[in-house]
């Protein structure tokens, strides 16, 4: 064999690793192109399942995951970089607000909740949709995750209003307020249960506005 | 009497057990039928035998030679005739043996010619020499060559005298300054001339109240600018650094002589025997032992060298349960191996030990790190991570943690709650690493005389190609003249040893090839492949003319080797390295002198 | 292709060198995903396909990599294998990639991957390549299968929580019942590095055994019997 | 998915390139392992492990030709030395290489001694020295005790003694732990 | 063949833990004068297990079991189990402690001397971590009679939650951090008392007489009791003067949690933490701020337990850069 140059090496390397590259790369892309539909219905349907979680089926009757409003960086909502407020309606009367809102002070970090709350401020239902809270410990504010199958700990939400219990009492029993917690986790409950307050209240106060924009349309400052 | 006192680190307070043989006077020890004087003072120094067996020898009179640095010379203590020189076990805790010079005393202690030797009058290399050879060395224990330390350093402010005798039991330095202070002044006073010192201090430790009045007695007699002053007792305050540093705060490094440090250490009885050497011309024949312990008469004895240790025991009554004898003090002695080994000059104690006055210690426990050990070092080390590193063989780490600078004071292990025999993993972890020295040493020896020899084979066979291209290159010139150059040009290019391409190159080996033939001349061309396949044969059928074939090849090996261009570093390389083994063997053998 | 080397793949990839036990290569995925024996498993098989397609791919292409650039063409590789094997079962196996989701572009980052490339794909044919792929990923499956129980087991109380999200119709098992107070610190990373040292000190045991047993026998044992036996349990 | 492409291939040229040039420029010449192994290596030159001298048998080490328990007078300590260094496995010494001794030099016996020089030319560090007729002696601090003078001698006139401890080399043994079960 | 010294102090290391155990003697009469007796029971449980699981380690692993159990090193760890522990705590929590004390963090290292970190305090974290739940539980100070106590412990009542509080530190966190209020207002509920926790700063101060009497007795040296008080307040106090409606005064630190009960007995832990002078004081003065730091922004009200496992990893590196000049190496060689 040939003693090669430093320079001819290079080249010889460097075209070698283009061919490789291309021909990798390339196959990415084509399976991204293949199963990009794909993905996409896979992803519709399962937003729509959770929406249905959270608010009966057939308690709405318009294209739910079109009708939404964009909110611009909703500090109240604990939103830094904005969010999406989905509409409910049936028959164009409103329903229900879901909302977008994170817990910032989750045991291990941000918790991500969609919240269904109708106008009157009564919640229908909650999720936690993304989160990091220990295994066993602080998970049971998924309710696939809750020990408690049959009475999951965030159904306790489900049907309560904001406006009955005051924001006085919207805390867990631990700081005086009227929800359960579960022993030895109560940061968990405590940033689900505030993070659910702040979105009723946010939906109490600005239902108006937010049904009445437009449908995809991006509401920056939300006023009264 | 107002002088500042320092304190040292550490340091523990055992029962000094003192006032068992400090109450009797020194007694001459009654003469053996024996006596067995090693020629070897401590692990490094021997002296050359002067005698021969069966030779009459006088008491004093010199039978080994000073050698070497730490040398001193060794006399006969006892007056009689020398029965043999053998190996004989040693005051060592090995219990090995040790080349000995025996002498049977005839009873008449007929001294050799001695006179008073007056240091002032003569210059300081030769008064140095006069007490190497008077075989001065330090009384403490390590025996350390009196005129080393005399010679070492310049400009010493302090003389410091110790008298502090710290460890328990042992009382011969009380004794002997409480009857002999005066002597111990001047001799003293004769190492303050010597090395020029600006004061004497004399330290004591404050349990010895007689010593210390006898002292200041003969100190107040004086003119000489002493003082003695009592340190507080707390072993080992009578080790030779930690005594220097209580009386003056200097603190004296691992491996360096006080006299860097403008300050000099002797034992008191080191200064007894000075006096004894200068004042009276005698050599150092014998010594103050404390023989104590499980004994029904504890006492002090003047024993002289050589004298066995068995023949010492009934001075001292051992009691019933006495299991074995210990040499030195309890925290530094040693367990004799075999009672039949001389006294020495660094032997101080004898004690007869007893299960209950040293009972076996309590099983080892895991070591807890506690810490206690050190607090109680002298040597500020820290001695639970040397027994860690030394314990798992680690000897690099236990290195880097000074394991050298320990002293084998014993402290460490006196106060361990897990009952860890400390000293004895820092004893095996430093002669391991001796140990290692030497073969590391004797290895890298091994490997350049290795590497010469195989560079000498090598160059040998160069010289050899050299000449037959040399030769070749005449026959070409011869061959070259008749007009037939092509395949001689060949023929110079089938040796691949002499790269005929260059000109310069071919001239050297022309010019080295043709000296080589000179000499060649007479030698037999065919040696180097000769041995190994005829070896076997020429052996058997003419050893005589073998021998006249192979002579000349072996002056030519013997001859090439110092003389011809020098090689490649190897040759400087060795002893470079010889002197480096040297050196650091004699830093790390360095003891310290303590008692 | 013969089956004794099949064998010899098998025993190295299912206990000589277990990636998981002895090779401890890995050990991010493996310490992360065990907290139960479905996560665990699931994500054991992605590997195995992963490893088995990368090690046939690289051990064919073997010959066309020069030495110098081997690595970063082998990371390649994989990371386009492992992308193709993600949008894959995000499109076809949606399922499954909702447990699995977050898992699988580990597996890129899985060194067990690359080192087996390396070892074994970059200097093999690629039939004996793609079962070491196989072997290595099945002994890295029952490592993680036993870690992600006993984890489970001790820290929940249950055995397949989670296996409803792949089999709707099974439902996890709760082994101690409902008064278990569950031992949390399993479950949470400390527990990971406990358990996994505890079978690697059972590995070990088993293996220092074996060799006991197999010194005082004066047959040796040899390698194939002890894959079989390592096989069956 | 054209500037995916692109970038991807952008990114390949350049490290190709730098990785090309680097093996060929920051190649490292020499092997410092061989020096590692022939430091631990006891350097006697025996040949007992099959090469003539320890480097050479390091060499073989280092380049995967030769054993690691194939030098007796490095014995199980040595054995294991280069098991740690090299990441191997430990393995007991190698019979047909011989087997460990106690650490001896070569004795040559006066009266016997011919002085056909044969020995001188064994000796791989040169420790014999003697002229041919003459009588020929063993250099004690020099002999590393590899008995390759052994054979060539025609009248059998050199023995190998143990080397004796002295009081210079002398070792403090190993504490033993004392376990005592009481009660 | 034995060698010198042929002298030995008599200390040993059983009278070391012996004085240990006295000396925590103060701090459980308080215990139980003040809390109830519950804790004697959790006190024996754990007595019997360490014991009973050291025997068998040492057995197992072929040592003398007498001698490994005759330096009472077990029983101090289990002593000092418990004490962290809430008092009512179920007894499998503290056999599961014990054995995690004694077996992996002790025995799986080598045995005692060998384990890096504090046998008791792993336990304790692994305990919180485990079962963060129970081991929130702390029974007021005489709220509790020993019927009750022993119901709990034995693990006959399970409304653990109606009978028990929070400790000082855990209420004054979840009064600042849910806004309370400041720290004036969070003071005045009933779990406080003139200091730190009601009742439980008498037990603090039992603890302190411990010490002392260890500190007398010249078991343990002044450096990590002081260094850790010392760390521990003057971070809080650093704090308190920067907001004192926010942080709490140094000397409720003190006063509340672990805060006596570490500075006598578990930094100074001579296994585990540091030997050289200096290292003790970095040591355990390091324990006393992160333990602070824990109290004041970590997830768990109580941090000493954490902070000594982190000071644990640290020892090795302390122990060498702080290692004293060795004889004659000191820069200054004449005074």
């Amino acid at each position: 064999m040939t003693r090669y140059t430093a320079a001819r090496t290079s080249i010889r390397t460097a075209s070698i690793m283009v061919i490789f590259t291309l021909m990798f790369t390339s196959m990415m892309s084509l399976t991204y192109r293949a199963t990009r539909p794909a993905i996409e219905a896979s992803q519709f349907a399962e937003r729509m399942r959770l929406m249905n979680e959270i608010l009966p089926a057939g308690a709405y009757n318009n294209p739910l995951l079109d009708d939404y409003v964009e909110l611009g960086p909703t500090p109240e909502l604990g939103l830094d970089r904005g969010g999406r407020i989905y509409r409910a309606r049936r028959d164009g009367e409103p329903v229900a607000l879901i909302i977008e809102v994170v817990a910032p002070d989750g045991y291990a970090g941000r918790i991500q909740l969609a919240v269904a709350i109708d106008p009157t401020g009564r919640v229908s239902g909650v999720r936690a949709t993304n989160h990091a809270e220990t295994p066993g410990l602080g998970d049971y504010i998924d309710p696939r995750k809750d020990k408690e199958r049959a009475r999951p700990w965030i159904n306790q939400f489900t049907g309560v209003s904001f406006q009955e219990v005051g924001e006085e009492s919207w805390r867990v029993r631990r700081d005086g307020g009227v929800f359960d917690y579960r022993i030895g986790a109560t940061i968990s409950a405590r940033a689900v249960t505030m993070a659910t307050g702040r979105a009723a209240r946010f939906a109490l106060t600005h239902h108006v506005a937010l049904f009445d924009a437009k449908a995809g349309s991006r509401l920056g400052e939300v006023t009264e | 009497m107002s002088a500042r006192l320092f304190s040292f680190h550490g340091g523990v307070k055992p029962e000094h057990h003192k006032n068992e043989s400090a109450g009797s006077p020194i007694r001459p020890a009654p003469l053996p039928t024996r006596l067995i004087v090693p020629l070897r003072h401590n692990t490094r120094a021997v002296a050359v035998c002067r005698v021969e067996p069966g030779q009459t020898v006088l008491k004093g009179e010199r039978i080994g030679d000073a050698e070497g640095v730490l040398g001193t010379a060794v006399h006969a203590p006892a007056s009689g005739t020398v029965v043999e020189i053998r190996e004989h076990p040693m005051a060592h805790p090995s219990g090995l043996a040790t080349t000995c010079v025996v002498i049977e005393p005839d009873g008449e202690e007929r001294w050799v010619p001695h006179q008073p030797y007056d240091h002032l009058a003569s210059d300081r290399q030769s008064t140095l020499n006069y007490l190497r050879d008077s075989g001065i060395v330090g009384m403490g224990g390590a025996a350390f060559p009196s005129h080393v330390k005399l010679g070492a350093g310049s400009g010493i402010e302090t003389l410091v005298l110790n008298g502090a005798e710290c460890e328990p039991w042992i009382t011969c330095d009380d004794r002997l300054m409480r009857e002999r202070a005066v002597t111990i002044i001047d001799g003293a006073i004769i190492l303050f001339e010597l090395i020029g010192a600006r004061r004497i201090l004399v330290g004591i430790e404050d349990n010895k109240p007689e010593a210390i009045a006898a002292m200041r007695a003969a100190a107040a007699d004086c003119k000489a600018p002493i003082e003695v002053v009592a340190v507080p007792t707390r072993y080992p305050a009578g080790g030779e650094k930690q005594l220097i540093r209580v009386l003056t705060g200097i603190e004296i490094p691992h491996g360096k002589l006080g006299g860097e440090y403008g300050v000099q250490c002797f034992n008191v009885g080191t200064a007894h025997a000075v006096h004894r050497a200068i004042r009276h011309g005698e050599p150092l024949l014998s010594r103050v032992v404390t023989l104590t312990g499980n004994a029904a008469q504890p006492g002090n004895y003047e024993v002289l060298i050589g004298t066995p240790i068995a023949d010492l025991l009934p001075l001292m009554q051992p009691k019933p349960g006495t299991d074995r004898y210990l040499l030195g003090g309890p925290m530094m002695g040693f367990a004799l191996p075999d009672l039949s080994v001389p006294i020495v000059k660094g032997s101080n104690c004898i004690i007869a030990a007893s299960q209950a006055l040293f009972p076996e210690p309590e099983p080892e426990l895991a070591c807890i790190r506690c810490g206690e050990c050190a607090r109680a070092c002298p040597a500020d080390l820290q001695p639970f991570e040397l027994y860690w590193y030394s314990r798992s063989r680690n000897f690099g780490k236990a290195q880097e943690y000074h394991l050298f600078d320990c002293i084998e004071c014993g402290c460490c292990a006196f106060v361990c709650p897990s009952h860890i025999p400390l000293v004895d993993y820092y004893r095996f972890a430093k002669t391991e690493i001796w140990a290692r020295e030497r073969e590391n040493t004797a290895a890298s020896q091994a490997r350049d005389r290795f590497e010469f020899r195989n560079y000498r084979i090598e160059r040998e066979k160069a010289e050899k190609a050299a000449r037959l291209a040399a030769k070749a290159a005449e026959t070409k010139a011869k061959l070259a003249k008749t007009g037939e150059p092509v395949a001689i040009e060949k023929g110079g290019d089938d040796k691949p040893a002499v790269s005929s391409d260059d000109p310069k190159k071919a001239l050297i080996a022309a010019a080295l090839a043709r000296a080589k033939q000179q000499k060649a001349e007479v030698e037999a061309r065919n040696t180097t492949d000769l041995p190994p396949e005829t070896a076997a044969e020429i052996a058997e059928i003419d050893a005589r003319r073998k021998s006249l074939d192979l002579s000349s090849k072996a002056t030519s090996t013997a001859s090439s080797t110092p003389n011809q261009a020098s090689p490649p570093s190897v040759e400087s390389k060795l002893p470079q390295a010889n002197d480096a083994a040297d050196s650091t063997g004699t830093a790390v053998h360095v003891n310290e002198e303590r008692k | 292709m013969n089956m004794r080397s099949f064998r010899e793949n098998a025993y190295n990839g299912l206990w000589k060198q277990n990636p998981g036990l002895v090779q401890l290569l890995g050990l991010c995925p493996i310490l992360a995903i065990s907290t139960n024996m479905v996560n665990a498993v699931s994500l054991g098989l992605a590997t195995i396909l992963v490893m088995a397609v990368a090690n046939l791919a690289i051990a064919s292409l073997r010959n066309f990599i020069p030495y110098e650039i081997r690595i970063p063409v082998f990371i390649l590789v994989i990371a386009s294998l492992v992308t193709i094997v993600d949008l894959s079962f995000n499109a076809w196996l949606h399922e499954l990639y909702l447990v699995l989701g977050i898992f699988i572009p580990l597996i890129v980052t899985n060194c067990i991957v690359l080192a087996r490339v390396e070892a074994y794909a970059a200097k093999n044919d690629p039939i004996s390549s793609t079962i070491d792929g196989v072997m290595m990923g099945l002994g890295l499956v029952w490592v993680l299968a036993v870690l992600g129980g006993v984890r489970e087991l001790i820290g929940g109380g249950t055995l397949f929580s989670g296996i409803d999200m792949i089999f709707p119709s099974l439902s996890p098992i709760q082994v101690f019942g409902d008064g278990y107070h569950d031992f949390l610190i399993a479950i949470l990373p400390p527990g990971a590095f406990f358990a996994l040292g505890c079978l690697i000190a059972l590995f070990n045991w088993i293996n220092m055994r074996a060799a006991a047993r197999a010194a005082r026998r004066p047959k040796p044992v040899t390698a194939v019997s002890d894959a079989e036996a390592a096989s069956a349990g | 998915m054209m500037t995916a492409l692109l970038i991807m291939a952008g990114i390949a040229v350049v490290l190709g390139a730098a990785l090309g040039y680097a093996s060929i420029r920051f190649k490292v010449e020499g092997d410092p392992l061989v020096e590692k192994i022939d430091a631990i290596l006891p350097q006697t030159q025996c040949g007992q492990c099959g090469y003539p001298g320890c480097k050479p048998y390091a060499q073989a080490i280092a380049n995967g030709e030769a054993d690691i328990n194939q030098c007796p007078p490095g014995g199980e300590e040595g054995i294991r030395h280069l098991a740690d260094l090299l990441g191997r496995e430990f393995k007991p010494l190698s019979e047909e290489h011989g087997v460990e001794k106690p650490k001896s030099v070569a004795l040559i016996d006066e009266q016997t001694c011919i002085g056909c020089t044969l020995c001188i030319q064994a000796c791989p560090v040169d420790a014999i020295v003697g002229a041919a007729k003459q009588m020929h002696t063993v250099v004690e601090p020099l002999c590393t005790g590899c008995e390759l003078c052994i054979a060539p001698c025609p009248v059998d006139c050199i023995t190998m003694e143990p080397v004796q401890e002295t009081v210079e080399t002398w070792k403090w043994k190993y504490p033993v732990i004392k376990i005592k079960e009481e009660a | 063949m034995i060698h010198s010294p042929y002298i030995r102090k008599p200390a040993s290391v059983s009278s070391v833990m012996l004085t240990v155990l006295l000396a925590l003697i103060p701090g459980i009469a308080m215990y139980v004068w003040q809390v109830g007796a519950g804790i004697l029971v959790n006190l024996l449980i754990a007595t019997i297990v360490a014991v009973a699981a050291e025997a068998l380690v040492l057995k197992l692993r072929g040592r003398p079991v007498l001698l490994g159990i005759g330096d009472l090193s077990a029983v101090v760890t289990a002593w000092l189990i418990v004490l962290c522990f809430p008092p009512i705590v179920p007894w499998w929590i503290t056999v599961i402690a014990v054995l995690v004390a004694i077996i992996a963090v002790k025995h799986l290292y080598g045995g005692l001397g060998q384990n890096p970190f504090n046998p008791a305090m792993v336990a304790y974290c692994a305990m919180i971590v485990a079962y963060p739940s129970l081991m929130s539980q702390w029974p007021p100070a005489g709220g509790l009679d020993f019927q009750t106590q022993l119901g709990l412990i034995l693990g006959g009542m399970r409304d653990i939650d109606a009978v028990t509080a929070a400790t000082a530190l855990d209420a004054m966190r979840t009064g600042l951090r849910t806004g309370a209020g400041t720290i004036d207002a969070v003071m005045t509920q009933p779990t406080f008392g003139t200091l730190g926790g009601r009742g439980y700063e008498w037990i603090a101060l039992g603890y302190l007489v411990g010490g002392l009497i260890l500190l007398f007795r010249r078991t343990i040296t002044w450096h990590m009791p002081v260094a850790f008080i010392v760390g521990l307040a003057s971070t809080a106090c650093l704090f308190w003067l920067f907001n004192p409606a926010q942080f709490a005064s140094p000397l409720f630190h003190l006063a509340s949690g672990g805060a006596m009960l570490a500075a006598f007995f578990i930094v100074t832990d001579p296994v585990s933490g540091a030997t050289t002078p200096r290292g003790k004081l970095i040591f355990a003065a390091g324990i006393g701020i992160l333990a602070y730091l824990i109290r004041a922004f970590g997830a768990f009200p109580e941090g000493i337990a954490f902070a000594v496992l982190l000071m644990n990893m640290c020892v090795p590196l302390i122990d060498m850069k702080t290692q004293p000049p060795v004889f004659g190496q000191r820069s200054r060689k004449l005074p």
